[in-house]
């Protein structure tokens, strides 16, 4: 069985920059998503899926929210004596527990990478939501003989948004070669973005991380990817499923969104293959008279008495008599008191906003409330 | 390694009652509340009570309950030491039986239950929903000093000859015990919730399989016990409490969950019911659905009307679908048009297109509910009546 | 949840010719090689083959291996998909049977398998002592494209009567199969190890139940599958294996154990052994103790004189002792001045000072090894006979 | 159940420097001790074995090999939803990762211990090996209506090793309650011992620890003991088993050896209580041809081909053929290569002495060879 030689490595905190007002309370990889996930669920999933028998989780800072959702890997069936889920935290990397990047990051870490039998490694970072098989990444880079291969999308980047600067595009030959690499580079029209997800030799990725951490280098996709593609086997591999790749605030906001298409959930959420997250034994959502619910995701354990239109409620969220919910994301135990109002509004953790209060952003600049926050009269 | 109190649930029972659901799976496993199964009540309370060591004991078509028990991580009874066993009838060297009466069940695992040498033990049933502090009847039963106590309810003169009628002195000492009296002397019925005095308990079963034919704590061993003057004791219980061994009686059980947070409150964090996860996305709610005085459940997608109703885990409700005072248990897809009304649909049945189910009190005379069994299919245009059952084949 | 493999483990059997250690426990919870039951072996075997998904299919005094298996976790068997799945005999709505045999064992739970949607399924016994990587079994089965797979090993002429026995042509297609052959044809012994394509083996299984007196893997559906020219073949295993069906044989698997590492490397961190653990703090070694060529567990207290023998967990070994090849199981006590050679001693046996039980080879004419059932207590004085037997009350 | 109702918080780091030979690469807790055990393992069983339901590990430092062992709490049970076991890194106090003393470790877990339901807290450090039930102890502070509870225990300071200068003395009156509190003195004769186990209301910790570290002061020992005892209930709680407490390097080597002692043994260990500790699945110890081995603790999967006195063997310990190892302390995966003769020697793991190599020491001064060390000719 391969796949049952393949270590997994997830990046949990890279990127964190790119959202900040979310990850200043956590890792990129703890960031709440499609009402009753955090982003690590998707590539921790995919990986149990997928039969990866152990994952290490890179971590730097702020991964006490982490900790508290991962656990001992339970959820995902990694909780074993041998393999399992292996939190990394920062102390191993020199005891600075700062990193600049992937390579800096797998230096720290080394001795969990050489200490494994496996053959191959798959690497992942947490900002891209996908259900994705990795045996057949996996049995794809074998038969390419690859050293490296590189999972991409096609992209149709416009000028909305951030656009490219926030991706590495790449560009393949007929065989999948990789043959250009474009790191945030500002471009239009349809490209290979990386989904930054690796599938690469141990040996190879050792020796990568060795030669050029030594030699003081920080960034994968610059150093290897891009300086180095003459010198190792690098492939794409393209990823046709359905994906989200969250790069700032309103991309994750629209990523939310998207879910209101059930193409989309079902294509993210299929049943042979799950999504697992930590389990909070929430009673099932109740609706009251009077409730009017249209066109959202309502995740189990909140109670509704108002109005709820194309909008996303995690577990625990309550929404009184009378408010108004439209084009919302409302994280856990989010409530909102009576007649209170809400256009395009992000609430973070238990954040209450009080009667009567009216809140209105636009969607394609959500108003973003903070962790905790009370919005109420004095 | 002792325990001071162990647990011993009963779930053997076939539940012929609840016939339609219970072809192919024993009463504990049947869902329930939306994301419950019965036996979630009984283990929760034995979590949240403090009781880490619980033995389910059953015999009727396990698979479903010993898959949903499995290691019983879901409600923290997966220990290393204690943790929940299912005990199933054996073989010995000197024969085999299955497990005849309630009191013989318990006599057949006396091994099991000695590894973890407890002073007292709870028999709980596997077909009741409520939410008991346990911890708080053992202390009451240590404060007595009790060889047996009984939790009882105050019910109605009329329903009291349905149950076992306790008569108590004024220390709460049980001085009489009927079962099923045609005449009951008093309104105290007891919830089929025991506390032993281990020890004590353990030489009347012994003595019962001797000299018994029934094996039963409610004809034989209590009553022996009252006949020997052991010190018994009732142990009154005010919250709710529902037997749901008729199929009436658990749609009437859901139904009062709807009613108000307080009959039963699946919401409070110091009392949570734990259930196993089905690793389903959260619900969706489409532009043309109607819900008004439900519960909804994880992996739902309701595009249809549902009026006080309770949707569990996973069900498709199309467009221009009624809903109104059913059950629609797991998995379950109801097709555009259909009218479901008074029903209980069984896990993973499809309702096609324009079927009508049920109805209401008012629009019929011999009004009872509708129940379609697990997995069964009803065809476009087909009507249920009420009362109807259409039993899993 | 769909698993390509799941493992079926036949623990059901009496072991009725391991008397004196079975009359309360089953075959495969009976103790071994030191610190191990036999179905760690088994157990183990799964876990490092990748297979996560076991069935264990019991009936006989299940209560130890019950609670020897509990939530799997010690084999990392304790999983929320999967893991290890006690299954005993259970009643339906249409009556209730006991296990008959082992393809009807396996019969009766075709909806515990078709849960995991396999396409392949392993099925083990519970009575053999082996290391053996299944994955690679189950990859020959694959690459053969084979209906069936049987393990073989490849025995003495006269040992092959004992077996079913198989012929081969030179792509390792079964051609023949005969059960326990009188003049037997070849020396390719079945294990008793099977890969059964799942859906061709539910259809045999399914048939079987109509036809076929015995219900059993090797007596009929192996023959059956054989004479519809199914696919089946030979996969052949080289390493250690051992059937402790008797306890002579129990007895020298354990001194195999002693002879070197490679008959059965117990210390092998590649494929590792697991057992539920007692929590016993280190064995101690008395200032009076001689020990040569032994393996001792954890929790024992050594001052006397092992030679050649198997101490298990937390044995107490006095002052002046004589221990010789003997197998004595956990918790027995052996007091000062007894003399034990060439036996084995039950669990939590005490063997008073100054009893002699069993002679070695050289001492007696008609030698054969003594044994005590578990739970014994053999008194000061007494001397038990080499191929004498006390078994348990 | 009145334990039901009681909050565990264990120091993992306290006294690191005490032993600092052997904790710089671990903490205090993951010190290897008795032949299988870890000394947390003692503090973690007996507060699962008094039934406490909720257990928080403070760390400090060199924290990876506690998260090893202790993993997910299994072993303990403490592998629960509600409840279990917490490790508490140091970033949850300011992000420095660094106290001076017990109030400020506590100050960084404050929200820990506020959001806990527990009425009593049960505190201890990891540097008293003992097997002690909780509950008696927290009845007798229930029922002295205490404030604070210490457990001490009667000791013979003589003028031999650290004496009484890394300990905190009691003196209480007939009722228990302490009237005077010497924190490191150096004094000698029979005196009341603190073994660094404590029983506090829970609202008081709260209290005291606000207050205290508020006003700058770090440790609880002088602050609250020695200059508040009068604003307190503090009483003292006599332990009478058997206990070891280590020091130094040669209360550790003499600890150790004091197990020989098949009485202290006993004490240490009993069927009703049992000490958890991480399972390791070794092989039952074997002992070949040509073994001798007298008064000695050998663990699982050990082999032996030499001779082995008066001697603590963890697990996986190999003693090649015409090797001598006496009075040592050989921690696991030590091995030792044929005819190789060691008197007195602590080996840390993984420590190899090849062959012939002849390493002696004093019992009053064993020598000390670190962790993966190998003597062996060049």
């Amino acid at each position: 069985m391969i796949y049952n030689n393949v270590l997994g490595i997830i990046f949990a905190n890279m990127h964190d920059e790119s959202v900040s007002e979310l990850t200043k309370v956590r890792t990129m990889g703890s960031i709440l998503f499609g009402g009753r996930y955090r982003l690590i669920d998707f590539p921790l999933s995919n990986m149990a899926n997928s039969g990866i028998p152990e994952v290490g989780v890179i971590t730097k800072s702020n991964y006490q929210s982490l900790l508290d959702h991962i656990g001992s890997g339970r959820e995902w069936d990694l909780s074993t004596k041998n393999g399992g889920l292996h939190l990394l935290p920062p102390f191993s990397h020199n005891n600075s527990g700062l990193y600049r990047g992937r390579i800096e990051a797998l230096e720290g870490v080394l001795p969990f990478v050489q200490n494994s039998d496996a053959d191959y490694v798959v690497m992942s970072d947490c900002d891209v939501a996908t259900t994705i098989d990795f045996r057949t990444i996996i049995r794809e880079h074998v038969k390419n003989n690859a050293d490296i291969t590189v999972v991409y999308a096609k992209h149709n980047f416009t000028d909305k948004g951030i656009g490219s600067k926030a991706s590495t595009i790449l560009e393949v030959n007929s065989d999948k070669r990789v043959t250009s690499v474009m790191v945030k580079p500002d471009i239009l029209g349809e490209v290979n973005r990386s989904l930054n997800i690796f599938v690469i030799d141990r040996r190879i990725l050792e020796k990568v991380v060795n030669r050029f951490s030594a030699e003081g280098y920080a960034s994968f996709d610059k150093q290897v990817l891009q300086q180095n593609k003459a010198n190792y086997k690098i492939y794409g591999y393209e990823h046709k499923g359905y994906y989200v790749k969250i790069e700032d605030m309103m991309t994750y906001y629209d990523a939310n969104m998207d879910l209101l298409n059930i193409e989309n959930k079902k294509q993210l959420f299929h049943n042979s293959a799950p999504i697992y997250t930590k389990v909070k034994d929430s009673g099932p959502a109740k609706y009251k008279e009077g409730s009017h619910v249209k066109n959202s995701l309502v995740a189990d354990g909140c109670i509704i008495e108002g109005t709820v239109e194309n909008s996303i409620l995690f577990r625990g969220v309550k929404i009184a008599k009378g408010a108004i919910v439209r084009n919302c994301i409302l994280m856990q135990n989010t409530i909102i008191d009576e007649n209170a109002e809400l256009h395009a509004v992000i609430t973070d953790k238990r954040v209450t906003v009080g009667k009567n209060k009216l809140l209105t952003a636009s969607k394609t600049n959500a108003l973003f409330i903070k962790k905790n926050q009370k919005i109420e009269d004095e | 390694m002792k325990k001071e109190c162990i647990a011993m649930l009963l779930a053997g029972g076939q539940g012929s009652r609840l016939y339609a659901l219970t072809q192919k799976m024993a009463k504990p496993a049947v869902p329930f509340g939306g994301k419950y199964r019965i036996i979630d009540f009984p283990l929760s309370n034995c979590t949240n009570s403090g009781i880490d060591t619980v033995g389910v004991l059953t015999q009727y078509q396990p698979l479903e309950l010993n898959d949903y028990i499995g290691n019983g991580q879901p409600w923290d009874l997966d220990r290393l030491r204690g943790g929940v066993h299912i005990l199933p009838p054996y073989q010995t060297a000197s024969g085999s039986s299955w497990y005849e009466g309630t009191a013989n069940a318990i006599y057949q695992n006396i091994r099991f239950i000695e590894r973890y040498d407890p002073e007292y033990i709870i028999v709980l049933g596997g077909d009741h929903i409520y939410k008991m502090d346990y911890s708080e009847m053992i202390a009451f039963h240590k404060e007595k000093g009790a060889d047996a106590t009984i939790a009882v309810l105050d019910v109605s003169l009329e329903e009291a000859s349905r149950f076992g009628i306790m008569t108590c002195d004024e220390t709460r000492r049980i001085v009489d015990f009927t079962e099923k009296p045609k005449h009951p002397k008093s309104t105290l019925a007891s919830m089929g919730i025991y506390v032993f005095t281990w020890n004590k308990l353990e030489k009347y079963l012994i003595d019962n399989e001797q000299c018994c034919e029934s094996k039963d704590f409610g004809k034989d061993i209590i009553p022996a016990m009252l006949e020997n003057n052991e010190k018994m004791y009732a142990y009154s219980f005010n919250g709710y409490w529902k037997d749901v061994g008729t199929l009436y009686s658990l749609w009437e059980a859901n139904m009062d969950i709807l009613k108000s947070d307080d009959v039963l409150n699946l919401y409070d964090p110091e009392w949570k019911i734990y259930s196993r996860n089905m690793s389903l996305p959260p619900q969706y709610i489409g532009t043309d659905a109607q819900i008004q005085e439900s519960l909804i459940c994880d992996g739902c997608n309701i595009n249809g009307n549902v009026n006080s109703s309770i949707i569990y885990s996973g069900v498709t409700v199309e467009k221009g679908v009624i809903i109104d005072h059913s059950v629609i248990m797991p998995g379950a897809v109801i097709k555009s048009g259909a009218v479901v009304k008074y029903a209980i649909i069984g896990e993973e049945s499809i309702v096609e297109s324009d079927v009508v189910i049920g109805a209401s009190k008012e629009e019929t005379e011999k009004w009872d509910i509708a129940v379609i069994g697990h997995g069964e299919t009803i065809s476009s245009g087909v009507t249920v009546a009420p009362g109807q059952m259409i039993p899993t084949i």
